[in-house]
């Protein structure tokens, strides 16, 4: 039988062999080894990074290449972009994605254009790891990590030319497109959904990619096309059982990555089915979800059979409260009423 | 590294102010069962939710606090429940938010880390490093410019001194002479990163005072001496006299957040070492051994304390969640 | 005759009059005054801001509430925050969108966020106004500002909830706009296109609002809708003379409100028009143009004869180089071109 | 104010060095020339673009590339074309940049504000104030990681010290103890903002201090007083000692950008007063006045940096612009 691992084991995997693959490749962040400087008193990797992804690392690799940092996104990231040009391949972590707040700078204007405004003399061949989505705790006992620590925002980074932007909703893709972006000679922000780093599933042992620009399609279906992104993608897929239970053939596309965009596989898939649902965890104004219903509503407008829907989250900063925060995010039941709506005549 | 614990340094003036003294006792009683309550509750399984305790570190919020009038400022950290309640902040309500309750003080939408009481001055706490301290600083620069003499308080941890937004706050804050006051909270730990690592030093003020502002270092695990110190700090800016900086050394007992064992990069000894120091008994010693207070008062304390954070948590308990309309309300005042 | 303005006297006059009318109102940023500290030099206002749209106010209202500030985007605009939470209406003037990337925190996770976390006890009533756009200088003789100081971006701003976004197109929308930002509760990115700043136009004296939240219909037409923001809408009215020239009748919208958008209006238009062209400066992935054009996708599918267009800068960081920034920027022929092609059946 | 202009401060070392004597003289003369041939192309309209002129502070990029190997990395500002050259960008192509050509260092896609040249360790100049300064601190990262000893030289200005992220990577740079020199370049003002009203000092160098980065302040128009301490600096770094942080105190002649009155915030006497310290002139007086070049090699050298000067505009003038097609090239490496 194939072998199984923790969504965040697979991430530790891609890290752990693209360092022994490439002397160049150094990991920086907070706490992503922890006990820094205590090594004497037998303190090493006493954190191991956020959802322990990077542990075990220090000991393999030591400390000039598993990097605690003082807390200092907009330095240590901006640091990471002089690396970057300079040799190396960093990784650098940013906990949660809302903290790309105190960092944007060295993402999107150094990061993102340095290399157009230097006339391409130069790739950015950098990492930002970084955390997304609600937390999902139980509704009535208290709540999640409120509106500072559980954004999605990938629309930030997809919106930036210069940058790429990944999203893997499973255990295979997170290894395979982890590794791919550390191989990219491109920034890439690969985003990394709280929820599923305790999810298993089938991962080969040897490293592979899975192609940064590329769309998965996990399910045919012929009525309606679902798209989903990151955690999103497993509500389409239970949205589209229960969809088959009502009729209805969905297909379902893991968009995957988020920048650039696979415009082919979508844009074929709305030919066929002629409706299409994309399901979007962030919130909706210049969402991705958006962007994928604008480029459908130019490219196959004349294969849609009704109204291109988006769910995605309220235009609203995530509550606290789990009641709230359960209503927040999209749930199959809204994806299921929303392909009918497409289907509606 | 076991040397005896330093007694507490209230002086004959404080040991002669028995009001004080319960209500500076009251306080960081108050703060120390309501988060170990929490805790446990946690642990049950009962509540979920981020959150980070205070435990140990009282003697700061409640020091700093007890200098302050109600409508004076205060900007808060992750680990905020501490600042909120010496600041005024109704335990009940902040149990309720803890649960995402519509009794809340935010209404069950903020959650720990962002309890606030507009009413009582305290503007928030703030789940990004860093981010109260500019929010102070906007608070005084308004209390200033609409004429009052409120002051405002910027608590921030060690670990908020590698976020260049700090100095870019004693900056302006020394420039524009803001009756704001800095108080670090060192307690030598960001998550499991020690200040010694993250910052080289585990000495904080040097940093302040460069930037013009006076700075001072206190043993935050003494009420009194932070209470002290304080005092100075908030005459100066109420005075017209711009801000100061206060790093209070001190330690907190639990985890970064629940959940977290310490134990992973922090010795036992370091951690003895400290709960030798714990601020309650120590201020307990200092007060019942010098007379100013009875044991009777303190123990009468505990219980009234006691039945506060149980009603606190039976509040909480029977409070309706927040009604799925307001997911979207207050997201615009209009 | 009524009286002509530059836009840029027009925001002067705006900021004038409302601090004039509400002393809580203060304006901070960097050299909005100039020279500070050297009154007694006789140096005071040297500077007066961004193409000198706060020249004046200094001498007016004085050094405690005209505050020139250190470079510190991210300190002093978290200060306005404070600020603004605490009894104060500041305007902060962020002198080029771009440097959002360094106070992307206070903009988004504190100003847009606080009233939400906090359950709306609090208002964050805040203006950011800042300067958008390439400059359009002469194409042979060099070029203009680059990455760095030409961009748009306020699809960041439109993304993030809680937070509002306007862009004025003439002197007119510019006063009005800004002093409803300036009187709104909530906080509003007020967007000033620095080719539109040395524009005149007729301006009221009075002072008077825009409404935040309604776009305005500046030509009516039964053949397709063009849409344009700030500077486009010229690009849009110029493109339309054009279309007229070919017996195609464009119905000009002018979206002015990038948050929260005017979506009546827009489908009310397209309903008529059956045909969409949305014109905007900034880059295409997850931007304003590809939001409203999935709103419409969404809510006017059935009336569409034909594809929807955007029409934006290609997904690239701004050029220096003149000849190139010049290609950058969509062109009235570039929307002809685009509103030919969704009538093209 | 007139007290008279203080000598340039060479030693009988560096006054015997006649090979060097003449590299720094060429280099400032060159960044002079390039900048007024710049102004005067922008005055006549045959050039336009974004553009922060240098003059006045050639001293501070000649002193410290001079110790600078070709493989060292520089980060610079929006005022950077005198680091550029400085550090070995040639100038023809400085120049087509500026008219947006083909030919250009940055094949015209980045202007005055983005020169670089990755050949010779130029990594860039930022418009972001601040931003060149972590982009030195991972060159310098990136060099011990890779076990070379290159050195990284982050220069900056005054007024990018009130922005927070100088000091993150302060701290960093003295934690990691990494190969790296702050150069500030403080020249009184940020736009027309006084560095005293500003960040409420003239002094800078105990900001870094304060960090545990050493620091020293030194006459940023004297070349051989900047040459002189940036030698210590460098040796530091390349010998595994740590960051360095070089307060060069200087001027700027023109406005901030072209077109900018510097008079509408900076008085004739102060003007004066810098231009009497000339780092040009006093160059020249200290050379030529100890016989340790002969002023006809300092005018055979002025001929020659006029020729390139004038080879440069034609080789932009003559240079077409980018292809069309270079819109959309570049964006990514693939
Ligand atoms: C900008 C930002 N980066 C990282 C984090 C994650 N984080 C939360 S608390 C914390 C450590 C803070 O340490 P310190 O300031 O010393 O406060 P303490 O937890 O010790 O009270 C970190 C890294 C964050 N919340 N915000
Ligand atoms: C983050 C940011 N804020 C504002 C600006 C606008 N700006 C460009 S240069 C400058 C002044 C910089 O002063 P200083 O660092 O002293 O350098 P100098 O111009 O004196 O060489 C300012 C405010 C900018 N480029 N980046
Ligand atoms: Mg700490
Ligand atoms: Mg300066």
């Amino acid at each position: 039988m194939a072998r199984e691992l923790l969504f965040s084991r697979a991430e530790n995997e891609a890290l752990r062999q693209e360092m022994e693959r490439d002397p160049t490749v150094i990991l920086m962040g907070e706490d992503v080894a922890g006990g820094a400087g205590r090594a004497d008193q037998g303190f090493i990797d006493a954190w191991g990074g956020p959802m322990g992804a990077t542990k075990g690392l220090i000991q393999r690799f030591g400390p000039e290449r598993v990097i605690d940092t003082p807390i200092c996104e907009m330095g240590f990231i901006g640091a990471a972009v002089g690396a970057a040009v300079t040799g190396l391949r960093p990784v650098a972590e940013l906990m949660f994605v809302n903290f790309v707040g105190v960092c944007l700078d060295p993402i999107m204007n150094e990061g993102a254009f340095l290399r157009y405004m230097l006339g391409g003399q130069v790739s950015v061949p950098l990492v930002i790891k970084t955390a997304i989505g609600a937390t999902g705790r139980a509704p009535e006992r208290g709540g999640g990590s409120a509106a500072q620590h559980s954004g999605s925002m990938y629309s930030i980074f997809a919106h930036v030319p210069g940058l790429k932007c990944v999203a893997p909703s499973d255990p295979y893709t997170a290894k395979g497109l982890l590794i791919a972006a550390i191989r990219d000679d491109d920034p890439v922000v690969y985003c990394s959904h709280r929820q599923l780093a305790g999810t298993k599933g089938e991962v080969p042992e040897a490293p592979y990619t899975v192609p940064i620009g590329k769309a998965r399609t996990l399910r045919p279906g012929r009525d309606v096309t679902l798209v989903g992104i990151a955690r999103m993608t497993g509500v389409c897929l239970e949205a589209a059982d229960r969809l088959a239970g009502k009729g209805v053939e969905a297909e379902v596309v893991d968009l995957l990555s988020l920048s650039p965009l696979d415009e082919e596989t979508l844009v074929e898939s709305v030919r066929r089915t002629g409706h299409l649902v994309v399901v979007d965890e962030d919130t909706p104004r210049c969402s991705v979800a958006r962007d994928v219903a604008a480029v459908i509503a130019d490219r196959a407008v004349d294969h849609l059979d009704g109204p291109v829907k988006t769910v995605t989250a309220p235009h609203a900063p995530v509550p606290y409260s789990g009641v709230l925060e359960a209503a927040y995010v999209p749930t199959p039941e809204a994806v299921v009423a929303a392909a009918l709506a497409t289907l509606r005549d | 590294m076991p040397d005896a614990a330093p007694e507490a340094t209230a002086g004959p003036d404080l040991l002669g102010d028995a009001e004080l003294l319960r209500r500076l006792y009251r306080q960081m009683v108050l703060i120390r069962r309501f988060e170990e309550r929490v805790h446990a509750l946690r642990q049950s399984g009962a509540l979920q939710g981020s959150a980070h305790l205070y435990v140990g570190q009282e003697s700061v919020a409640v020091g700093v606090c007890a200098r302050l009038r109600w409508n004076d400022y205060v900007a808060s950290t992750h680990r905020g429940h501490g600042h909120a309640i010496a600041k005024g902040v109704d335990v009940a309500r902040m149990m309720a938010e803890l649960f995402g309750r519509e009794t809340g003080t935010n209404h069950g939408k903020g959650g720990s880390m962002h309890i606030a009481d507009a009413a009582v001055g305290m503007l928030g706490a703030t789940g990004v490093v860093g981010a109260g301290v500019p929010m102070a600083l906007g608070a005084a620069l308004s209390a200033r410019t609409r004429g009052t003499d409120q002051v405002a308080v910027a608590f921030f941890g060690d670990g908020a001194m590698g976020q260049g937004l700090v100095y870019e706050c004693l900056n302006m804050s020394r420039i524009w002479k803001l009756p704001l006051v800095f108080v670090c909270e060192n307690n030598g730990y960001a998550e499991s990163t020690p200040v010694e690592y993250a910052l080289g030093t585990k000495h904080l003020a040097g940093r302040a005072e460069a930037f013009g502002v006076p700075a001072a270092t206190v043993d935050g695990q003494d009420v009194f001496a932070v209470y002290g110190e304080m005092g100075r700090a908030v005459a100066r800016a109420r005075g017209g006299g711009g801000p100061s900086f206060l790093e209070c050394q001190t330690y907190r007992y639990y985890g970064h957040f629940i959940g977290d064992d310490p134990r992973r990069y922090r010795t036992a000894e370091e951690e003895a070492y400290y709960r030798a120091r714990d601020c309650i008994e120590r201020f307990e010693r200092a007060v019942v051994g010098r007379g100013a207070l009875a044991e009777a008062e303190l123990r009468a304390i505990d219980e009234e304390v006691g039945r506060t954070i149980e009603a606190a948590v039976r509040f909480a308990e029977e409070s309706r969640p927040p009604a799925p309309s307001a997911l979207t309300t207050d997201v615009y005042a209009r």
